[in-house]
């Protein structure tokens, strides 16, 4: 595994990709050596907050030795992130968590599943599929996107990568309801799910997966302090004993952020 | 020039530990931080059997710190000794284990399983976790209890035995003596502050354990001021710990009385952070002519 | 809408007041506040003779707050009376005398001396300043003490009496309880936790006192978690106070259980606090429905 | 008095003056109504440090509603301040404090007496009582500053208002010594004392102008929290009660930073 650091990101640019949500480009080495899923924590100046803000990797540049992030602004920090500008800055640790294991698509039907800002990480997961060489490649890639509204960030670049459906809970795009409304509704071929978003989503789709005898691979969120596994903060439950904790719980940070649904009691 | 302090006739290289819980067995941090180069590891809290902790959320951000209430998850003894212990064979470094319980029985499995355990240097009590309901805390906050559990834990134990205290107390003075009465090599302190927050949006606890122990810069002063009272009420050595980010808090913990000091959450913010404060410890002393950090303990009055 | 609250039997405006020591008796805010706009005007500690304080340095700043030893210096109950209280009748707010002594004794002269001033609404009795050495913080560490005191005030006042607490206890819910017992009308918390400050270049305290109390963001969970203790403890109306700097952080003291909130340091970031938050707690019962301010109080069970 | 407020003040200009210390224009409408000695709280933006700096008021010019503040880095707020540029805002909390009676120095010799990081307030007083009209003018205004070595920063400055006299801790400029060395060496005329410094330097300064009958009005320092008065936290002693602390206490924020020496205790 790479090994983690914590370093200053030079900021490539920035920009609004819809309202309250940013599209960051930064510059380190950690884009060396990222998978898919994986994560950094971005520390704000304000000496006021200490703790690093997880955030998803988006889309890895290897060549510019790029990571990019895209965000929603909920709170002080990611408020601060988002005045960062070309030039700045930022001090980001990682690479974090596991990330989605794309080798278990391989001559299967994926599917990568995000709901509202649970988009983002799976942007690069669709891409690294669709690069993949033919023996590793899944058979088929389909992306399903759930929104509140019309304003469906990022479902457009997912089109390169993937067969598109959208889902909007206020049915102005695509499907009107769920992610698996979306599926159910156009008939979304399916044996392995990577899906990221809120945990009601996740809780659907692994009752789902389950009953179409899918693979489904989560990517949890909870409140972390440490990002590296030290603090025990941010664990989850797990239906078994868990390897690393002797008892019912995983870290998020650390074993997850991506579990196998069939491992985990949501 | 010597940066070397000794507690209980244990010799560290350095006064720079770890805080219990903020650093796991180390394992975690050495990406970052050469565990050659620190005091000592002091590692998250462990009990007899395996414990679950606490349900999430079990941290919350605050104003210059942070809460916590992991409840001490732990995965038991067993496996500590087995994986946690055998990792640190490999360094030179002291290994200080934290000990927790619910009941002074499964505080004695503890200590009497690690007696013999070479690489284990002290046994660091903690009967000042505010986050787990039953025993813990309650040794913490009264002194007839603490005296009670320091002195079964000294027969028992083959190794030297540091108690952690609480700074929720109305007097740290009067717990420091018990402890030291009571025959404890070291005190520690001090563990977190109880605390809550609430999100008026949500209108719900930030925690779901509604309180938890507030560590980080916020509660230094108070930490200083605990170390500083502590240490003008007993003569064992003190190892200080609460928002140290820097060597200048590590010096100002010692000044104020501390033989050692330990990072905690701020191993959150910049995990280098111990080195770093290894580091500047010898920078301060070259520039201002201390020749061993021995000589600048408990210096201002 | 309203933002009205009453604490016994009188009625405030809305829940902003401002904590004792960190605003004068108003005079030095004018530039900066509408004193009618606010809850009350808490007035800083007064004795029945004048008090020169401890000497300087008396304040430092730390992370997220500072520290003061102030030493309760005043102008004794006459001039305060003459001079501070005049002035403050030309306010629409109500009034509260934070009443401070070294004896029993002491603390009843003032007591008596107020209890026919009409501008006073109510007497908080200050038995926690940990910055004098004489009586006032051991009336606030001992639960015995505190029930004695405040059953004395009470029987010679005829204004309604607030307890102002110290956080520097094992539990306040304990010490809630015997202000309560003893007939306390109210009781405000937290004031200040005990901490101290070494300047490590300097080789000295950075308070003359060596020790003062802190206060401002820093300590606000602390003092949210032990307002909603005490809320759980006893009937009596809570005064909630702790590092609050804005209408978000009034409100979860609102929501912890506090019938009215205080603002002390933060004055000093910014002189507009007291107001800001009037105005925000407005806004925040407008965004959200809230019809009664009272609704919320104590919401968050 | 002129009423306080806390406002962003606009930089108009910032630049090095010498090693360490840094001269600040601030666009602020408090330069309508500032006597020379007062100051302004300034704040610093890192959210973990709360109260104001405050920082004497070196000189002013109305025309451009602009303050000018000289100040040494000394800690986190300065070094904060300093990086401060043309278009940045500051907030500032002011016009803080009584400033030098120079009234008190019609038809009389005036000295204008400063001491390190003493001498900006005396910059502004210097050419306050230059500017008077004959009558309310001083007979003479001499300047002496005291420095530690040949960096005598602002010292060009004050000989367009007062006849200078330097004196530097290693002799590198002017007198050997202190500012009194200087004073006697150099037989500086004096009726009035303005003076600003080191605590050693006003003891020294309180004791020469009894000596030589002068008056001599002191610009004190103390640590402070909130600068208007309220919380108490920066007294001097004070010879006879004072009348608003009904205590042998005032406060240097409000009834100084500038005293009549004959009324501390120092
Ligand atoms: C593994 C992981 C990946 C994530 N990826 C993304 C992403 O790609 N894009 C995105 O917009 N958001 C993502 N989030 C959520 C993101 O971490 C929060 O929105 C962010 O931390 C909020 O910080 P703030 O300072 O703006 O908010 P504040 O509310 O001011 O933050 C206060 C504290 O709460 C924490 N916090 C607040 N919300 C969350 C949350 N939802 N999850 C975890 N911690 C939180 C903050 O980190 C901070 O410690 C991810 C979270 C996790 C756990
Ligand atoms: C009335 C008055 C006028 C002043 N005028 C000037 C001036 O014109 N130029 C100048 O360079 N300095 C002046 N000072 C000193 C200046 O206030 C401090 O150097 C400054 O506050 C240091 O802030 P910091 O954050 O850099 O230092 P830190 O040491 O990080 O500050 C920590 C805390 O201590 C306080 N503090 C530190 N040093 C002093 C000090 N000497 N006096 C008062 N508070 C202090 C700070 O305000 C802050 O609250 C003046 C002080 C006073 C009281
Ligand atoms: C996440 C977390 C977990 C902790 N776990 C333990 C523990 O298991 N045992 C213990 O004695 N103290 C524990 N502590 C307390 C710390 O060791 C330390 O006493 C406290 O955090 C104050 O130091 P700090 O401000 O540097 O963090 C924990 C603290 C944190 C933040
Ligand atoms: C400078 C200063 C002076 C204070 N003086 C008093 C006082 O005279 N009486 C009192 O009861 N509390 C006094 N306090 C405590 C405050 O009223 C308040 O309880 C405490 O500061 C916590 O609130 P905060 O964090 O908002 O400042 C003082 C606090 C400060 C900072
Ligand atoms: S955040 Fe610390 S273990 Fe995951
Ligand atoms: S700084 Fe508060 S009274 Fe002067």
């Amino acid at each position: 595994m790479a090994e983690k650091m914590k370093k200053a990101a030079k900021v490539l640019s920035q920009k609004k990709l819809s309202e309250g949500i940013f599209d960051l480009w930064l510059e380190t080495e950690i884009a060396q050596n990222v998978r898919p899923g994986q994560f950094v924590g971005v520390y704000p100046e304000n000496r006021s907050t200490l703790l690093p803000r997880p955030i998803s990797i988006c889309e890895v540049d290897k060549a510019r030795s790029a990571i990019r992030l895209v965000y929603r602004v909920v709170g002080s920090g990611t408020a601060e992130f988002s005045k960062a500008s070309e030039g700045d800055d930022l001090m980001i640790l990682g690479p974090l968590g596991n990330g989605f294991p794309i080798d278990k698509a391989a001559g299967k039907r994926a599917v990568v599943i995000g709901g509202g800002i649970g988009v983002p990480p799976l942007l690069e997961t669709a891409k690294r599929m669709s690069e993949r060489s033919d023996a590793e490649a899944p058979s088929k890639i389909s992306a399903v996107m759930g929104y509140r509204n019309s304003d469906t960030f990022l479902s457009d670049e997912f089109s390169r990568y993937a067969e598109m459906h959208i889902a909007s809970e206020d049915g102005s795009v695509g499907t009107k309801g769920n992610v698996i409304d979306a599926m159910k509704n156009d008939n979304v071929e399916c044996d392995v799910i990577f899906a990221c978003g809120p945990m009601p989503m996740l809780k659907g789709i692994k009752a789902y997966a389950e009953s179409i005898g899918a693979k489904a691979y989560l990517s949890l969120e909870e409140r972390m302090a440490c990002g590296v596994g030290a603090c025990l903060g941010c664990v989850c439950k797990t239906k078994e004993v868990d390897e690393h904790s002797h008892v019912h719980n995983a870290r998020i940070c650390t074993d997850g952020p991506v579990f196998d649904a069939d491992t985990l009691d949501l | 020039m010597n940066t070397a302090v000794e507690i209980a006739g244990v010799k560290f290289k350095n006064p720079v530990m770890t805080a219990s819980g903020t650093f796991g067995s180390g394992m975690e941090y050495v990406d970052f931080v050469d565990l050659n180069k620190l005091g000592a590891v002091v590692t998250k809290g462990v009990a007899n059997v395996p414990w679950p902790g606490n349900p999430v959320p079990r941290v919350a951000e605050v104003y210059g710190g942070m809460l916590n209430a992991i409840g001490l998850q732990n995965p038991g003894i067993d496996v500590f000794v087995e994986r946690d212990l055998k990792f640190l064979e490999k360094y030179d470094t002291e290994v200080i284990v934290n000990v927790c319980g619910k009941s002074v029985e499964d505080y004695l499995e503890v200590v009497e399983r690690l007696s013999d355990e070479k690489k284990v240097s002290m046994l660091e009590i903690n009967v000042s976790c505010p986050n787990v309901k039953e025993g813990a805390i309650a040794f913490g906050q009264n002194k007839d209890a603490l005296f009670d559990i320091t002195k079964r834990i000294k027969e028992k134990s083959k190794k030297p035995i540091i108690m952690k205290l609480s700074p929720n107390v109305t007097s740290i003075s009067e717990m420091a003596k018990a402890a030291e009465a009571a025959g404890a090599d070291a005190i520690s302190l001090i563990n977190t502050i109880t605390g809550m927050k609430i999100d008026i949006y949500k209108r719900k606890f930030a925690l779901a354990n509604r309180t938890g122990g507030l560590s980080g810069p916020a509660i230094k002063p108070v930490a200083v001021r605990m170390v500083y009272e502590a240490a003008h009420a007993v003569n064992i050595p003190i190892i200080g710990m609460g928002g140290i980010a820097n060597a200048e808090d590590a010096i100002e913990f010692i000044m104020a009385g501390a033989t050692a000091i330990a990072v905690g959450a701020m191993n959150f913010h910049d995990p280098y952070t111990t080195e770093k404060v290894v580091t500047g410890i010898e920078e301060y002393m070259k520039k201002y002519g201390v020749e061993d950090i021995n000589d600048i303990r408990g210096i201002v009055e």
